[in-house]
């Protein structure tokens, strides 16, 4: 890739007592990137859903697995992060699970919702190693609550 | 150390109603914990809890699910069930699920008839 | 090595705004574990010290180098946790610098100073890749600060 | 962006004193910003410096040397320098540098004289 390095990398186990440490760190980097607090807030809760998805649909729970994150500054003008979560699972197909509908209330079913909901970018890639990459773009001045409008309605159809 | 861990639950009864007061993050590490705790509300004879979020500063989605999930199991029982006093990051979370109007979402512990 | 794989591995380049975000992790990780408040500050400033000589000495204020840590709880009964700080840097000798006294007022050399007092174990390695690795221990339950006596008083003579 | 960052402190003059008040960790980042304007107020005809940290909640060993370094050309000026209303993680790093007899330390920016 020829774009610049990242400026933070963590690899962490697939172990949920660990979100919150990586939650601080994240907070903290987009605060010093600009961000408000409404807006990292966002962008923190959707980075936790994913690995809340990794966690529990990819790995089982499983607490031995890894997760990759890589935290970018976006190149000016564009102020904001771009976020890569990695994990080396069984690839889905995020357009078949694309969350549930929000009329109906039960539990579950508002991760994938959430995170397209809270970003400007959300893009799922299969990995040539295995697994998949979820890649999140978060701007500064969202104004909005994110762009990309919920797809098909029809949850827990997908791997595990 | 498990991976899942126990968090700070206050339990306080008011009347015919039981307040639980989490303290700390929910996520996925935390909310079976609180499951456990409404489970158990659920089946005491308390006719209203009263879910005090004030000192829950962050939820995320399994926070949610097993809010919505006491809810339903309130619903079959014939109680009743209240989220108080819910910080601005919660409360957003609450309001991209369309779940606001779902709940009995009170702005004080006290506003809830407790 | 046969121990386990640490619970979160973070590459971070050599920028010092970036130390902020890694504080905040380490900071949460450590109040997961169970340290209380003050120990959990000295483990904060232990390691910031470290990543900030490295900045500083070891990088010559690079911005695009990097800096390598990993996160262990250390296994029970001993609650703590275990720090490795790496850099790929010229190695130094840390017994040669071993900070100044402090009955000198005069700014500077107070890091690794800092570095031994606040934390209960802490070795220097030579990286064989090249390098160093700085290994740092803090115990949950260490009631005095820190047990490695300052060394010899050669402040200022290493490397850059 | 650059690597090193701007902090905001507040400046306040009192009578012949100026009082500065970082907001923000100070570490490596900040330390160069706040060395900056330290030798600013040190120029300035102010006869004392209040450095009221109670808005830092954490100081590294880069922001202990610039109040070091402060505090030896105030003393070359012939001025004076107090550090006022450390909190106790910064409190802490002071007492392990042995620097709080070295330095003028007080409660309250009040108790400067300011
Ligand atoms: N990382 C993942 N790996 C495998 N399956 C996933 C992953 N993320 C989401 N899914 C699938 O998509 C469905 C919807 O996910 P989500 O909207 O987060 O709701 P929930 O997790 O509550 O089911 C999940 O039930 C699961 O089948
Ligand atoms: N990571 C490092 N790489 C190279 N040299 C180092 C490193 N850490 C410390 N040193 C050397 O040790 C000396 C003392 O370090 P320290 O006690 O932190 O005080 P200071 O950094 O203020 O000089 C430094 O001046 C430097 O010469």
């Amino acid at each position: 890739m020829s774009q610049p390095a990242p400026e933070i990398q963590v690899c962490v186990l697939s172990q949920p007592r660990l979100l919150g440490a990586v939650r601080a760190m994240l907070e903290t980097f987009a605060e010093r990137i600009g961000f408000c607090e409404t807006r990292r807030g966002e962008l923190v809760l959707a980075v936790d859903e994913a690995m809340t998805n990794i966690i529990r649909h990819g790995y089982g729970h499983a607490p031995d697995c890894r997760i990759w994150l890589s935290l970018r500054e976006l190149p000016s003008p564009r102020r904001g992060i771009r976020v890569e979560i990695e994990d080396h699972q069984a690839a889905f197909d995020p357009e078949e699970v694309s969350g549930r509908s929000l009329d109906e209330v039960r539990p579950g079913g508002l991760g994938l919702h959430l995170i397209r909901q809270l970003t400007n970018v959300c893009r799922h890639e299969r990995r040539s190693e295995g697994g998949m990459r979820l890649v999140i773009e978060k701007f500064c001045d969202d104004a909005s609550t994110g762009p990309s409008p919920a797809g098909t309605q029809t949850p827990g159809a997908a791997s595990r | 150390m498990t991976s899942v861990d126990a968090m700070t639950i206050v339990e306080e009864p008011r009347g015919d109603a039981l307040v639980l007061r989490p303290i700390g993050d929910v996520d996925l590490s935390r909310s079976p914990h609180m499951r456990e705790r409404l489970t158990k509300a659920i089946a005491s004879p308390a006719k209203r809890l009263i879910v005090d979020l004030s000192k829950v500063p962050y939820m995320d989605s399994s926070g949610v699910a097993t809010l919505v999930e006491a809810l339903q199991h309130c619903r079959k029982a014939g109680k009743k069930l209240v989220l108080a006093a819910l910080q601005p990051k919660v409360r957003s979370i609450f309001e991209i699920a369309k779940l606001t109007q779902v709940f009995d979402v009170v702005d004080k512990v006290d506003g809830a008839g407790a």
